[in-house]
């Protein structure tokens, strides 16, 4: 079930790694939500209440709506919805995508005689997803993608702190701390003055500041 | 005491009488009789008579120049050496104060010539400067050689030494001895280097510098000239002479080898024409490579065991 | 070593002084004080020099530093006589330099509080390179003294060209100083600590490389004493600092370069042939090439800045025929190499300073370093004049003066090389020999030019109402340096003694006999060069003698009969210098503006020669080029896309990731 | 309890002030906290104490709390002007007294912290601190160089995350994440996820320290931010970061895993250098040159501690030359800019007769900054160069001081056509009061002092820092 859960999370990355679609990258955010949730959910018994609530508020709350619904507004208002001349075409992004998940399983079965006790599964996902989320961000030119891949980057990095089986609430609630802090930021400042800045919301509009 | 005398008489007596030799054999050789030997002499006292012009642009460099510049050389010939094979003060590496002391000569000519404003003094200063100026290291190289020789190191020891010896240096006792008669062509202002009476400023060295000159000042600079060539002419004498001879006789072979220095000075003045300016640092210039030669010449026979 | 003490604190505060006292007590006191400083430094200097041997004094400075030795020998103590000595002169100089208004700024008197400030710090430092013997402190004062000289090039910071030259030599100056620091550090790094005093043992150490850090200290202190090729920051400072401080610069700071070499040589025992050898070529060099790129200026300046590479070059023969002396282990040549070295030191800062003294002073009438539009300076200013040809009579090396004294004793380094049985040794001073005379008579041809064009012959341009010779705040410094050029020429026996025992310090001659012939050969010298004044007395008497009642006039001078002479058909020095420059044009890279007159009344024709310096034509600038291209070509490092930032941080994981796992 | 004030001040302070609104209570509460901040690290230099088990004032970081202190003092001085200047609406002005506390209040708390999930938090704190501060002009390069400041930083910062995460995991259940504990258990570390670890935190601190190939935001930040604010992020801000790495590497050399960090260190030490040798040459902004200047100096600092040895000394050392040398310069940049209105190298010229007291702070920062004596930035790097030839690398000397040189030429071009020459008669001298120049003075009187004769307190306290990461003299 579990390791199901962690597939499918990594299946909806190489679907980011594929698609050209914004809205897609935030329908994905949704479902890694989702996924983190259940995660957390599943096992249960490790954390203590107050600290489930507050992962679930933070996974289900944040990650799975809020981010979302907030990207999405943007996206509708500029009305852009694709994703066009990215860097590199979507066939090789996918193609490097798949490379590096085979690079997060092999790492992870490498890991294991030297795991003291994490789950290499969890480990490799999560690695895989945190270069996916910075192969989105340094191929892509949208900044609303920047963002979602910075946010795939927060899921990945909460993933790996899920990885560790004993518990460490401190560095998951860290984690979480790093999401709202960040996400908030980095969304209120996009929205609020880049496109009132900038007319196109391009990346390209950012490269002014140069030697 | 009878040396220095007969030396002082030398050194001082000579320089007149060369050019009266010199003037003499142009004379003979274009077929006229010429002026009397002494006539130098008699120019050189009306000219200490005489009364003086001076530009009004100069400055009291203009008057102290001839003084400095006569003082300069005859302390210079002091250490040449003369009759009775040494010089009336030779002291180790005296040949660097020698230089020196010509040079000190020189700049107080070129220094009086470019206070009269005058663009010939100019030109001809710029040319001498640089001329007389060649022959200095020439003539270092060429003292050089003959010091190794010698293991000595005055003018007066180091001279003689190059044809006592002999053997392969015989070659470097002929190539030292042009090398002096050049040097006596340059620091005389003889031809082919200048041409002491042409009559067109602009291709004098000398005798353009001391256009402004008169009277005793020019007695005075004429005279320096005329010692500079006995004095080169004495070196050429220490080369070519034995050293040990008595007073009179090395006295009297100075004075012979002086004289034939002169004729042919004089010859060369009759038969060749001066050089184009462009052509004369060459030629003063064959000095340093004979300089060169000598030394390497003297390497080979005191290191090389050439004899 | 307390009276040294005691007159560096005299300078400091004196420097301190200049900060905080009222504007016009700032030069007054200040030069007031470090002037006492240099004189109560030159007794102590004197003291060492007569008592011999080193005093030592040792100073704790602090955790960091440690103990630093402090330590006055005969070598320290010369040099030190000769700053306190120049310094002493120049800062008197400066007061009246300073007075009369620099163009194109007001000289207010509170701008001068930072001046004289460096101008102390400067002789301090100065000083204490001599003396201190810890790596570490010697470094932090030699690079006080290099910022300190900075600030006084830059003091008209408000012309262009100063910007060029400052910064040149900054960065000069730190080329030089890492070489250093390199040195040190390698020699430091055998456990030898900071002590110059266990420097020695090091060298002689067979393991040490002390040829290939012999070279390194050598061009560490080259370039500050302006050995060619790294000369290139002299002839640019020098003419963009004010007089003074050209003349304290010219004249003794580059000589601490020598003084670091010298103190390099006492560590290194018996050198290497080759290193003798090097070290003469380099030497010769510069005394050919320094003296031909000085023929080559118009800028007086400049021209002065460049005789400068010239006699460093000098010294630098004379250390050669030292350390040659050394290698064959013969003391007599490495003493008299070393004295004359040591003593053209002395010389040169006397003659160098009245040189720049005298420049100065006509530069403050006319305003211009250009001598083509000088001319007849000497009618009105006789005193500058005569002081000036003193001085080149003297750079030249002619007898009276006291520059012939120290050539002649590397003259004497060459010809008792000369004599000896080492067919090496023999054709090396024969060489030495040419050169050295080569460089004399080039000198002189330059400063025949000098003298000629600029001082005497008639005004090039209308001379402003104030010309004249300057006040005696700066007219006395000149009158001393010249008696002191005619002094030292005149009875060289005195001079000589000074320098004799950082001779054989640096000989290490304890073998010599306590008198050397070679005093008998300066008494010569002497009575000759006394004889040269007295004979030409006597015929100056005689001249006026034979003039007494006859006439004597005045008349424009000889024209060819062409009545209309103007000062424009004087000789230029372009035209003089011609001849020799185009015997020498190969390393010149000289650009000549050739407009040849045309038709049968040309309107106009023009020559002009500007020469360039091969060494920063062909040897600098394109090292500079080339890494200056290279580095641009990475500019695009910084090209403003988040995406490429990011993926640098990506790539640089990726790699140390794998590298780290894998290794 | 002086911590304890040490971080709550700053918090307290800010909501009375938001209730306050008044600038006035603003510059006297921004004077006040300086003035508690040094007192207080003094304090606490002479007897160390702790709060809680979660800040500690230990050999290492009593240097960087003190240089942060010394430093704010001077900035905070300096802004009594700036801000009455600056002309910004009670409101805005209140939000940047209280962003300014927030600042310093995480600076200080990365400093103290003694546990690496609490430094990573203050290490994101100051991102967030001084973000605003980037955007203080409003314009579009300020907004970009806002952007690219909080996205790179925060992605450096994630990814420090996963190195911590990595480091816990090295560090089993059985270690804690306090420095303490785990330079105590070291050899209980699973070297193969420290060893992963670190190039993360590296990377991620690293980014925010301004290490190249991850600096490229700080140019455009340092040059965006207003003056004071420049000298803060480049002065302190920097140290910061440097300290989390020097933590952990602490924790590598102890875990005997050290050798390849302090290659990585030395390398990314050259690169740095190598980068503002790259952009010095050809700068055209003032600001931006003294940015990749401080990159430089990171770049140096890496070197030394890579080197270890006396080369941690001369880090150390460096540290405090770089810090107060460049946040002077900095703040003379501020003067310059409110005399010249411009940014623009060419826009600058005979500064010298415009405002000589600035023309002279400016060259005087110039030498600092390029190690001339007496500064101490000559001591360090002569023992830098000195740890490099001890580590037998004497090849390394030729880069070392190449680049160097390199550096000297390009900003001292700048500096000087800046300072020299004649000014364009248009240039109006701005009024400029004594606080524009006292800092600046008092940070180059502290260098001098320190370069020319150390006292022993200082030494003490470099050779502590030094000795507590295992080098010293």
């Amino acid at each position: 079930m579990i390791n199901f859960l962690i597939v499918l999370f990594g299946v909806t990355m190489l679907y980011v790694a594929a698609t050209s679609r914004i809205e897609a990258y935030v329908r994905v955010l949704v479902a890694q939500g989702l996924v983190l949730f259940l995660l957390v959910a599943a096992d249960w018994q490790s954390f203590h209440l107050l600290n489930l609530l507050f992962l679930a508020v933070e996974t289900l709350g944040f990650k799975a709506i809020i981010i979302p619904w907030f990207l999405r507004r943007v996206v509708r208002r500029n009305g852009v919805y694709r994703e066009l001349e990215p860097y590199i075409p979507n066939f090789f992004s996918v193609v490097i995508a798949s490379l590096i998940f085979a690079f997060g399983f092999l790492l992870a079965y490498g890991s294991l005689d030297f795991a003291r006790d994490i789950k290499p599964l969890y480990f490799g996902v999560s690695v895989s997803t945190m270069l996916t989320g910075l192969l989105v961000i340094t191929t892509r030119k949208m900044l609303v993608t920047h963002v979602a891949g910075y946010m795939m980057l927060e899921n990945g990095i909460f993933l790996l702190s899920l990885s560790m089986a004993r518990e460490m609430p401190l560095l998951v609630n860290l984690g979480v701390l790093l999401d709202i802090f960040l996400g908030i930021f980095l969304l209120g400042l996009f929205a609020t003055k880049i496109k009132s800045t900038f007319d196109e919301s391009k990346i390209d509009a950012l490269t002014h500041l140069r030697d | 005491m009878l040396n220095l005398a007969v030396n002082l008489v030398i050194l001082f007596g000579a320089p007149l009488l060369f050019v009266g030799v010199i003037n003499r054999t142009k004379a003979l050789w274009a077929g006229r009789r010429g002026a009397p030997l002494v006539q130098p002499f008699h120019d050189f006292f009306r000219l200490l008579r005489k009364g003086t012009v001076i530009s009004d642009t100069t400055t009291s460099v203009f008057k102290l120049a001839p003084s400095v510049n006569l003082a300069a050389v005859l302390l210079a010939g002091l250490m040449v050496p003369l009759a009775g094979g040494g010089a009336i003060v030779s002291f180790e590496g005296d040949f660097v104060l020698f230089a020196y002391l010509m040079a000190m000569g020189k700049f107080a000519r070129v220094l009086a010539a470019m206070d009269t404003g005058s663009s010939f003094e100019g030109m001809g200063a710029s040319r001498e400067v640089l001329f007389s100026g060649l022959v200095e290291p020439a003539f270092f190289l060429l003292m050089a050689g003959s010091m190794a020789i010698a293991g000595q190191t005055s003018l007066a020891d180091a001279l003689p030494a190059l044809q006592r010896s002999g053997g392969l240096l015989q070659v470097a006792l002929v190539l030292g001895v042009i090398s002096f008669f050049i040097m006596l062509l340059v620091e005389g202002c003889r031809v082919p280097v200048d041409d002491p009476n042409t009559h067109l400023e602009l291709t004098m060295i000398h005798e353009v510098m001391v256009l402004d000159h008169a009277g005793p000042d020019l007695a005075f600079l004429q005279y320096a000239a005329a010692l500079k060539m006995v004095i080169v002419g004495a070196l050429i004498a220490a080369l070519v002479l034995p050293a040990a001879m008595p007073l009179g006789v090395s006295a009297a072979m100075i004075l012979l080898v002086l004289a034939a220095v002169a004729v042919a000075t004089g010859l060369v003045e009759s038969v060749t024409a001066r050089l184009r300016m462009t052509h004369v640092s060459q030629f003063v210039f064959m000095m340093t490579s004979n300089g060169l030669i000598v030394l390497a010449v003297v390497l080979l026979f005191k290191f090389g065991g050439l004899r | 070593m307390d009276l040294f003490v005691i007159g560096i604190t005299l300078i400091l505060t004196g420097s301190l002084a200049a900060l905080v006292v009222p504007a016009d007590w700032k030069s007054r006191l200040s030069t007031l004080l470090s002037a006492a400083g240099c004189v109560v430094v030159m007794g102590g200097a004197l003291r060492a020099i007569w008592n011999g041997g080193a005093e030592v004094r040792v100073v704790s400075a602090g955790p960091f530093f440690g103990d630093v030795p402090l330590v006055l020998d005969e070598l320290s103590a010369f040099f030190a006589l000769a700053i306190a000595l120049t310094c002493l002169l120049g800062g008197i100089y400066g007061t009246g330099y300073l007075r009369v208004a620099p163009e194109a700024a007001p000289a207010r008197p509170e701008r001068l509080g930072g001046h004289f400030f460096c101008l102390g710090l400067l002789t301090a430092s100065m000083l204490l390179v001599t003396v201190v013997q810890h790596a570490l402190a010697f470094l932090i004062v030699w690079e006080i003294m290099s910022l300190a000289s900075f600030f006084l090039v830059v003091t008209e910071h408000w012309k262009e060209d100063v910007v060029d030259a400052g910064l040149n030599y900054l960065v000069s100056m730190h080329v030089g100083v890492v070489c250093l620091i390199t040195g040190f550090l390698f020699v430091g790094g055998r456990g030898a600590g900071m002590d110059f005093r266990h420097f020695a043992a090091v060298f002689q150490d067979p393991a040490f490389p002390a040829p290939e850090i012999f070279i390194l200290f050598f061009v560490g202190f080259g370039i500050k004493a302006g050995f060619v090729p790294l000369q290139t920051w002299l002839p640019r400072a020098h003419p963009a600092a004010p007089s003074h401080v050209s003349g304290i610069m010219s004249g003794i700071m580059i000589k601490t370069g020598i003084y670091g070499i010298l103190r390099v040589v006492t560590w290194l025992g018996k050198p290497p042939v080759e290193l003798a050898l090097a070290v003469l070529v380099i030497a010769a060099a510069s005394a050919v090439l320094g003296v031909v790129y000085a023929i080559a200026q118009h800028d007086l300046k400049r021209l002065l800045a460049y005789h400068s590479v010239e006699n460093i070059g000098i010294i630098g023969l004379g250390i050669g025929m030292g350390m040659l002396g050394l290698a064959y282990g013969a003391p007599m040549i490495a003493l008299l190499g070393f004295a004359g070295a040591v003593l053209h030191v002395l010389n040169h800062s006397i003659f160098k300073a009245l040189l720049f003294y005298a420049a100065g002073a006509v530069y403050r009438r006319l305003h211009t370093r250009d001598m083509e539009r000088m001319g007849g300076i000497a009618r009105r200013m006789p005193v500058t004049a005569a002081l000036f040809i003193v001085g080149s009579a003297a750079i030249c090396g002619l007898p009276p003066f006291n520059g012939f004294v120290s050539e002649f004793l590397v003259y004497a380094a060459a010809f008792s090389g000369l004599v000896g049985q080492r067919v090496a040794l023999v054709l090396v001073s024969a060489l030495v020999m040419a050169v050295l005379a080569l460089v004399g008579v080039l000198a002189l041809i330059c400063f025949a030019k000098v003298c000629g064009v600029a001082f005497l012959g008639i005004p090039r341009q209308p001379q402003p109402p104030d010309m004249r010779d300057p006040g005696w705040s700066m007219r006395g410094p000149m009158l001393l340096l010249g008696v002191l050029a005619l002094l030292i020429g005149v009875l060289p026996q005195a001079a000589v003694g000074l320098a004799l025992p950082a001779a054989r310090l640096l000989a290490g001659a304890s073998a010599l006999p306590a008198r050397l012939p070679v005093i008998d050969l300066l008494q010569r010298i002497s009575i000759i060069a006394a004889g040269l004044i007295v004979l030409t007395a006597g015929l100056m008497a005689l001249r006026r003698l034979l003039l007494r009642g006859r006439p004597v006039e005045t008349f424009r001078t000889w024209d060819c009969g062409y009545g209309a002479g103007t000062p424009r058909m004087q000789y230029t020095a372009s035209s003089f210098a011609a001849p020799v420059l185009a015997l020498t044009n190969p390393v010149l890279a000289l650009e000549t503006k050739l407009e040849q007159p045309a038709g049968f009344f040309p309107e106009s024709a023009l020559f002009e020669t500007h020469p360039g310096n091969i060494f920063e034509a062909w040897l600098i600038q394109p090292v500079v080029n080339r890494l200056n291209r290279f580095l641009t070509r990475f500019t695009w490092i910084q090209s403003g896309s988040t995406q490429r930032y990011i993926f640098y941080g990506l790539v640089f994981l990726a790699v140390t990731l794998v590298w780290m796992a894998v290794v | 309890m002086l911590i304890a004030i040490l971080i709550l001040f700053p918090l307290v302070a800010g909501v009375l002030l938001l209730g306050l609104k008044s600038k006035a209570a603003n510059v006297a509460t921004i004077y006040l906290y300086a003035v508690l901040h040094l007192v207080i690290s003094v304090w606490l230099w002479r007897q160390p104490s702790s709060l809680l088990p979660f800040f500690r004032v230990d050999n290492l970081n009593i240097l960087f709390l003190l240089v942060l202190s010394v430093l704010y003092l001077g900035v905070a001085f300096y802004h009594g002007d700036f801000l009455k200047q600056s002309g910004l609406s009670p409101r805005w002005h209140t939000w940047y007294a209280i962003c300014l506390l927030l600042f310093n209040c995480c600076m200080t708390g990365v400093i103290l912290s003694t546990h690496l999930g609490l430094l990573w938090v203050f290490v994101e704190g100051t991102t967030l601190a001084s973000a605003p501060f980037i955007y203080y002009e409003g314009n579009k390069a300020a907004l970009e160089a806002t952007w690219k400041y909080v996205f790179i930083c925060s992605v450096g910062i994630a990814l420090a995350f996963v190195g911590i995460i990595l480091l816990s995991m090295s560090a089993g259940d059985t270690v804690s994440l306090f420095f303490d504990d785990l330079g105590a258990n070291a050899d209980k570390l699973s070297p193969f996820w420290l060893r992963l670890a670190f190039p993360f935190i590296l990377m991620g601190f690293g980014t925010k320290m301004g290490l190249a190939p991850v600096h490229a935001w700080l140019p455009d930040a340092h040059a965006e931010s207003p003056a004071p604010i420049s000298a803060v992020l480049s002065g302190t801000l920097l140290n910061t970061a440097l300290l989390g790495i020097l933590r952990v590497y602490r924790v590598m050399d102890l875990a005997g895993q050290a050798a390849q960090a302090r290659i990585l260190l030395v390398a990314m030490g050259f690169l740095s250098l190598f980068v503002c040798a790259v952009f010095v040459l050809k700068n055209r902004n003032y600001k931006r040159m003294l940015a990749y200047s401080s990159i430089e100096n990171m770049g140096l600092i890496a070197i030394g501690t890579g080197l270890g040895g006396v080369g941690i000394f001369a880090a150390m050392l460096h540290l405090v030359a770089h810090s107060l040398g460049k946040a002077s310069l900095f703040l003379t940049a501020g003067n310059i800019l409110g005399h010249y209105g411009t940014k623009e190298v060419a826009g600058v010229r005979g500064l010298l007769r415009v405002d000589r007291t600035t023309g002279w702070l400016w060259i005087f920062g110039f030498l600092a900054l390029a190690a001339f004596p007496p500064f101490p930035a000559f001591l360090s790097e002569f023992l830098m160069a000195g740890a490099i030839l001890d580590g037998g690398f004497a090849w390394m000397l030729v880069p070392f001081f190449l680049l160097l040189t390199v550096i000297l030429f390009g900003m001292g071009h700048s500096i000087m056509q800046m300072a020299f020459g004649d000014p364009n008669p248009s240039v109006r001298r701005q009024r400029t009061p004594l606080v524009n120049y006292v800092p600046q003075v008092l940070f180059l009187a502290i260098l001098v002092m320190v370069g020319l004769a150390m006292p022993a307190p200082v030494y003490d306290l470099v050779q502590r820092a030094a000795v507590s990461l295992g080098g010293g003299r």
